[in-house]
């Protein structure tokens, strides 16, 4: 299964991950458009970590023991056959038992249309996650 | 495209010039009128140790000059007009005279054997004359050979030359198509210096780095043309750095490195050390010569072989030329081997040794015949 | 505070339509031009602070940047410019000499884009480099006038009888020019170097020494010994493919060079063989070459030094007398000649050297060329022209005019993202080259960098072909010193004299 | 036996099609799995993973199997439809066959020795290894005991007769118990228009969860909401029925509905009498194996090693019910895992104010964990409310030898996950002690060398 991984050695911590992730999962996917109207209304499914010059970009990692799957109430959190752990949103009741135990802590909260878990879904419908595409510095690579 | 023949005695007994003039008029239509001419070796059993130049003149002051010139420099054993025979369609000719002459004995300034120190003075004088600027230009300067050239079809030159009354070892022929350089007596081909005559058929893009190479060692190249240019390369390589000929074409035609590349240790070396130092003298472009010499004559075709080549045997002769169709008009025997020589593949043809030679006899180039080929 | 007086160079354009406060620019600029007014939400920038780097424009995801040459003008006058009265106004506030990095930008007369290539036409047909093959590859060292054979075997097969010197083989007649690790940063010399060697050509160290864990690109590498000697030892000598000796450099001929001490981290002092931190100063002259024998005692030292294995390169600044000094270093052994013209590029100069120094490299070059061919001496050393080579038509002119290959440095610096802002010397390139600084360094990544430059590399070289190609010529030996195949425009006669090339419109 | 009873066919389980109903005279299988909830689930998937032919079989008082008990408190507040309950459907049963479901029929005794079980309407089935999952069941108060309106609140069934409740007009509530049940309904209840008096026993709602600060603005949340609380009180006395009830301030109360949700206890009644090792619940191992031999438990009925401790005591959390099954179910397939300490953790939102807290929270001399002495307090207060205004508390409890022993987030439980995983990992974290408290804690501040592997490319 491809996978995203980081280059900390190259990432230049300029969150442009983060601004196309919340692009791309925003409703009108147009990025004055998306920032206009939806900033604050929820959240990248991209974290770009930093300590002093050291940075990386973060999401969900997919993990083959996947703690969220465990927590989670309703069976919304599963992996689907290419072995990415996705959220069915309509199952998803908003209980965050997936935060609760997300070792990245790459989860978050999205109260738009109704409370779901908000996770890195590896943008199944473009064959580059968004993500990886935004980065300059090819700090973000998807194999 | 100009057509070159060339045609050797293998038993090197003389033929006449009736038969090299039927070669080329066979290639009249390669030519357009404004150059064709001759290069006959062996052509002066009676003068065979002495230097023969065939100078054109502009003029008899000219004339006059270059002669004061020739007598302080050699002893002029004969000196005539070329028998010549005017012709309406044969305009303006230039005055054309021939020296015999001997060279006094040289203070053994330079190095090298003799016969090379003499070609040095040769040289040296023909440089000299050609680049003076008085309206003289030696168009041939061996021995026991001699270049008759001009502007004028094939068979014009053949018959104003009365090439049917000489009788030559081995005859070289070009019919020219002048592209460059315009239409000029001297401009045509053969190109002679010392025992080396040159026909040549191509344009070489080359020829602007070829030209500066040559002139930084003394070389004049009066006429700014490829051909010249080629001549003095051979000159040059065979000459002054004494290499091989074999060699001298590789340094012309060097294979690619694709081919170097994949050679024996040994010959990779040598290859790659051939193009490093001969770099200047790669010849570009397409082309396609033959070079006549004392002991004989060799066939070439640039390296990506963009021009015809054909060389032949039969029993007693040896064929080169632009064309096939050339040779068949001309061969009297059976042809035997008809062959198109590859790209930078060098043909040579050299006398055979003659039978009642029973020890090796050295030519006048220094080279043996009859012995075993050093 | 003191008024500072009208030095504002750029002007920085936000388009609040577009501008979705990001933050982007403000975490990209090092020169900390653009900054984030957290009640107002709203970016701001301020002017006197901008390099005009354009790093904050391209990264703008909404492209709501525009930066521009500050329109705001001086009184117009055509001699006491805007850029004089401000060289004015800087020296006043600070008393200090004008740096700048790059190379010189003043309005001075391009020959290359005064030259024209020939091409075939008719008489003589172009070579199809589609059907064959055109061949770059170059040899650079010493080559005998004459070369000496023996007969071997029955056959008597000539092999060759002398060992030829040295020599670096090119694949293609483009080389990466000095650029030092310390005035450039960690990754930009990984890529030039993992770019040489997947082209098939050579970086140069510059006099920054050679880290240890580049030693892999050897085979690729020249390393330089410049006036201040870093980091050179018998391993640095020995690891390289080629010494170089630097004596000059276009931007700054005739002085030397001088790396801030904070730009001199861990790496670069074990590097440079300096104390971490200390200023590095390359003098201006080397101090232990005052006369020609001493470059000869030099060349010779370096040549025992590495076992007479690798060609040894003397590189000058393209100065007046070119032409007798190229002379001398070539009887003074050296295999190789750079000639750096006055464009060449720098990390930092005092701005009215790099201005006003050295001249053009297309006419110290011809000189050079013709003066070594007068003497006879061509054969013995090959030249290599470098300073403001910016394409392969440049290439193919500089080779046309007599150098055996080309150096180039700025545009490799552009095709890894460098802009030309000329702010090298202040070690924040926000394009992570020119920088020590661990922020920026990360901004330039090998893998990337190294791909185009390559790409750069083939790039030019494809179309160096395809003019060869046109010109009826199939390898660059042909093409060497053909300057027949060149005509002027737009030049006097001395001029084309001395670049020994005919005017457009004469023909052979 | 009597051969007319047959499995009513429950129209709710949808999918419940698949799979052979119980048939009388089917007397043996392979694994009997005790109870249909997320432990069962976890212990049929283990077994599968090592015996994919295996007969299972699963008794279930219940009549729905493999559905989320916790999120009733959703359907009954309409979020979500009885549909949406199924954790597992249709699909799951087919894909683990041989599978059987005998739904509806309580376990009424087990035998050990024979390894038989003994289920309702008399059938025995005997089995080889034997899963008891059966989950909790709800603790009634003596006081409120005979009350007529009394209603309990964990099966689907609770919320079917609240909501019955509420179509039928009843709009007052009493929410006896301030934990995790109680707090869900009270929301629900709320949701549905009905006004609703929480009653708590301890200083504050979710004692083992929170802590004072963080319960007084949970608290005063419910109350904005329309929730009247009354904590350290309880029920005393009920009159007509448990129309009108008196609380231990000596406030009276009139309430339609009474709701008891003081908590669980296991639900392990038909083991009296099997002679299994019990506290509260069947004690088992690490490895889930009870006292008896091929006997397990897992989930809210087993008391499992606790993580800190590691004494035997219930954990009735989801994520360690799906762990606890799951070793259960390896091990009975022939297994030898071994369960990590249940660690206590809860992610809870009630009126739009999230907490997550894990660990142990409340550390005082007598919480009776021996680790916990020298323990540090760090809470950051004075953090800024979220921009929707919601309030933000953070809690961190520091055991003696640098490690986080527990924490509970209010209101922003952005990244909680990073702080559950150092305590599972029992890391330390001195070295970044400050940044924990501080606001933009990151995974980065775990350090380079736990960071590093998990985010770069597999150095190939």
């Amino acid at each position: 299964m491809k996978k995203i991984y980081a280059k900390p050695e190259y990432c230049m911590a300029c969150r442009l991950c983060e601004i196309a992730c919340f692009v791309k999962h925003s409703k009108s996917k147009k990025i004055i458009k998306a920032f206009r109207e939806e900033r604050g209304e929820f959240q990248a499914r991209i974290i770009v970590e930093q300590s002093g010059p050291v940075s990386f970009a973060l999401q969900c990692r997919h993990c083959e023991d996947a703690g969220c799957i465990e927590a989670c109430l309703t069976g919304a959190m599963t992996r689907n056959p290419d072995g990415a752990v996705v959220c069915d949103e309509n199952k998803c009741v908003g209980c965050w038992s997936c935060i609760m135990v997300c070792p990245y802590g790459v989860i978050n909260h999205d109260r738009r249309r109704k409370k779901i878990a908000a996770k890195c879904d590896l943008c199944p419908d473009k064959n580059t996650p968004a993500c990886v595409e935004a980065c300059p510095n090819e700090a973000l690579v998807y194999e | 495209m100009c057509g070159i023949i060339g045609i050797i005695n293998l038993d090197r007994r003389r033929f006449s010039g009736e038969l090299i003039a039927k070669g080329l008029s066979h290639l009249k239509d390669r030519g357009n009128g404004l150059g064709s001419g001759y290069a006959g070796y062996g052509i002066y059993p009676d003068n065979p140790d002495d230097w023969c130049f065939h100078i054109f003149f502009t003029s008899e002051d000219a004339r006059l000059k270059t002669e004061q010139r020739l007598d302080a420099a050699f002893k002029v054993t004969k000196k005539e007009p070329l028998p010549v025979k005017p012709m309406t369609s044969v305009k303006r000719p230039p005055l054309i005279w021939r020296y015999f002459l001997k060279i006094p004995a040289i203070r053994p300034t330079s190095t090298g054997s003799a016969e090379e120190r003499e070609k040095k003075y040769i040289f040296a004088l023909v440089m000299e004359i050609n680049s003076s600027g008085e309206g003289a230009f030696v168009a041939s300067s061996g021995k026991n050979m001699g270049i008759f050239k001009g502007v004028g079809f094939p068979d014009e030159m053949a018959e104003f030359y009365r090439l049917d009354e000489y009788r030559a070892t081995a005859w070289t022929a070009h019919n020219r198509f002048p592209t460059n350089t315009p239409g000029w007596w001297g401009g045509a081909h053969p190109f002679g210096l010392a025992e080396l005559s040159l026909v040549h058929n191509g344009e070489i893009s080359s020829f602007g780095i070829n030209k500066r190479y040559l002139e930084s060692f003394g070389y004049h190249l009066a006429l700014q043309t490829d051909s010249e240019a080629i001549l003095y390369l051979f000159d040059f390589l065979t000459r002054i750095h004494r290499l091989p000929l074999e060699i001298a074409a590789v340094a012309l035609t060097p294979p690619h490195w694709e081919i170097i590349d994949c050679l024996p240790p040994d010959e990779k070396k040598l290859y790659t050390a051939l193009r490093m130092i001969y770099a200047s003298c790669l010849i570009n472009g397409p082309s396609a010569l033959v070079l006549g010499f004392d002991s004989g004559m060799m066939g070439l075709n640039d390296r990506i072989k963009l021009r015809p080549l054909v060389a032949a045997e039969s029993k007693s002769f040896a064929y080169i030329s632009s064309e096939e169709s050339g040779i068949v008009a001309v061969a009297r025997e059976k042809l035997k081997k008809i062959r198109h020589p590859a790209a930078g593949e060098p043909v040579i043809f050299k006398y055979r040794p003659t039978k009642n030679q029973i020890k090796p006899v050295t030519n006048r180039d220094g080279s043996k015949t009859g012995g075993h080929q050093s | 505070m003191r008024h500072k007086q009208n030095l504002v160079e750029f002007k920085i354009i936000r388009d609040r339509e577009r501008c979705i406060q990001c933050e982007v620019c403000a975490r990209q600029c090092a020169f900390e031009a653009h900054i984030f007014d957290a009640d107002a939400r709203e970016m701001e920038s301020v002017d006197a602070l901008c390099a005009g780097c354009q790093r904050c424009v391209s990264l703008c995801p909404t492209r709501a940047l525009t930066v521009i040459k500050n329109p705001q003008e001086f009184r117009p006058d055509s001699y006491w410019t805007k850029n004089v009265l401000q060289g004015i106004y800087k020296q006043a506030d600070t008393g200090g000499v004008l740096l700048s990095g790059m190379g010189t930008d003043k309005i001075y007369k391009s020959y290359w884009d005064r030259i024209l290539l020939d091409a075939s036409q008719v008489t003589n047909p172009s070579i199809d480099p589609l059907r064959e093959p055109m061949e770059l590859r170059t040899y650079l060292g010493a080559k005998p006038e004459k070369i000496e054979l023996r007969s071997v075997g029955k056959t008597r097969k000539p092999r060759l009888a002398v060992k030829l010197a040295p020599q670096l083989r090119l694949e293609t007649p483009i080389m990466f020019s000095a650029m030092s690790y310390g005035a450039i940063s960690y990754n930009t010399i990984t890529a030039l170097a993992r770019a040489a060697a997947k082209s098939g050509t050579f970086w140069n160290t510059g006099e920054g020494g050679f880290p240890k864990a580049l030693y892999e690109y050897a085979p690729h590498t020249i390393v330089q010994v410049a006036s201040g000697r870093f980091g050179v030892h018998s391993g640095y000598l020995n690891a390289a493919s080629a010494v170089e000796i630097k004596i000059g450099q276009g931007a700054k001929p005739g002085i030397g060079g001088h790396l801030p001490g904070e730009k001199v981290s861990r790496l670069i002092s074990e590097t440079r063989m300096i104390p971490e931190g200390s200023d590095a100063i390359s003098p201006a002259p080397h101090h232990d070459i005052y006369s020609i024998e001493d470059l000869a005692q030099l060349i010779g030292a370096l040549k025992e030094a590495t076992r007479y294995e690798k060609p040894i390169s003397v590189k000058i600044a393209a100065v007046h007398n070119a032409a007798a000094i190229a002379s001398g270093i070539v009887r003074a052994g050296a295999d190789i000649v750079a000639i750096d013209g006055f464009r060449g590029g720098t990390g930092a100069a005092p701005t009215r050297i790099r201005d006003n120094v050295g001249i053009p490299i297309e006419l110290a070059l011809a000189s050079v060329d013709e003066r070594l061919r007068k003497e006879g001496i061509r054969h013995r050393a090959s030249i290599v022209a470098g300073g403001g080579i910016r394409n392969s038509a440049d290439v193919v002119k500089a080779i046309a005019l007599g150098a055996d290959a080309v150096y180039i440095a700025t545009s490799a610096l552009v095709a890894v993202g460098c802009h030309m802002c000329q702010k090298c010397y202040t070690g924040k390139c926000n394009w992570g080259i020119a920088t020590q600084n661990d922020y920026l360094v990360k901004r330039l990544n090998p893998d990337i960098a190294s791909e185009r430059l390559s790409n750069l590399l083939k790039a030019w070289s494809r179309e160096i072909k395809e003019m060869l190609g046109g010109m009826g010529i199939d390898a660059i030996e042909s093409l060497r010193g053909n300057r027949l195949r060149l005509r002027a425009v737009d030049m006097t006669d001395t001029e084309m004299t001395i670049l020994g090339i005919k005017p457009a419109g004469e023909s052979l | 036996m009597n051969k007319k009873i047959k499995n009513r066919r429950h129209k709710s389980l949808k999918h419940s099609g698949g799979g052979r109903i119980g048939k009388p005279g089917e007397s043996s299988v392979k694994y009997l799995i005790v109870g249909a909830g997320p432990a069962a689930i976890a212990a049929i998937e283990a077994i599968r993973k090592r015996d994919k032919r295996g007969a299972i079989t699963i008794v279930s008082s219940e009549k729905e199997v493999f559905y989320s008990r916790p999120l009733i408190s959703y359907l009954l507040a309409d979020d979500i439809g009885e549909e949406n309950l199924f954790y597992r459907g249709e699909d799951f049963i087919s894909a683990n066959a041989p599978l059987r479901i005998i739904a509806g029929a309580p376990a009424s005794s087990i035998n050990p020795r024979d390894k038989t079980a003994a289920i309702a309407y008399g059938r025995v089935l005997k089995w080889e290894k034997l899963i008891i999952a059966s989950g909790g069941v709800p603790i009634v108060p003596p006081a409120i005991l005979g009350a007529k309106n009394l209603r309990t609140f964990t099966t689907i069934e609770d919320a079917r007769r609240l909501d019955a409740d509420i179509k039928s007009g009843a709009k007052r509530a009493v929410v006896v118990g301030g934990g995790f049940i109680g707090l869900k309904c009270a929301e629900a209840l709320v949701k549905r228009g009905v006004s609703v008096t929480l009653v708590e026993l301890a200083m504050h709602v979710l004692p083992s969860l929170l802590d004072d600060v963080s319960a007084g603005i949970f608290q005063k949340n419910l109350e904005r909401h329309g929730v009247s609380v009354r904590t350290l009180s309880s029920v005393e006395k009920i009159y007509d029925g448990g129309k009108k009830l008196k609380l231990s301030g000596g406030e009276v109360i009139e309430t339609d509905i009474i709701i008891s949700a003081v908590g669980v206890r296991p639900n392990v009644s038909f083991l009296e009498g099997s002679l299994i090792r019990m506290g509260k619940g069947v004690i088992v191992g690490d490895d889930m194996r009870s006292s008896a031999d091929g006997v397990f438990a897992a989930g809210d009925a087993a008391d499992v090693p606790e993580f800190f401790s590691g004494a035997r005591r219930a954990v009735p959390i989801w994520p360690v019910a799906r762990q606890t099954g799951a070793i259960a179910g390896e091990n009975a397939a022939g297994g030898a895992a071994r369960a990590a300490g249940a660690l206590t953790m809860n992610s809870i939102e009630v009126f739009g104010l999230a907490v997550i807290s894990a660990g142990s929270v409340n550390p005082s001399p007598d919480s009776g964990t021996a680790f916990l002495d020298g323990a540090a307090v760090e809470t950051a207060d004075g953090l800024a409310d979220l921009p929707d205004g919601t309030p933000r508390y953070k809690k961190l409890v520091f055991d003696g030898g640098g490690r986080l022993a527990g924490f509970i987030m209010l209101g922003d439980v952005e990244r909680a996950g990073i702080y559950t995983e150092l305590i599972k990992n029992r890391a330390s974290v001195a070295a970044f002690k400050r940044d924990l408290a501080g606001d933009s804690f990151g995974f980065i501040c775990v350090g380079e060398e736990n960071w590093k592997k998990r985010i770069m490319p597999l150095e190939v």
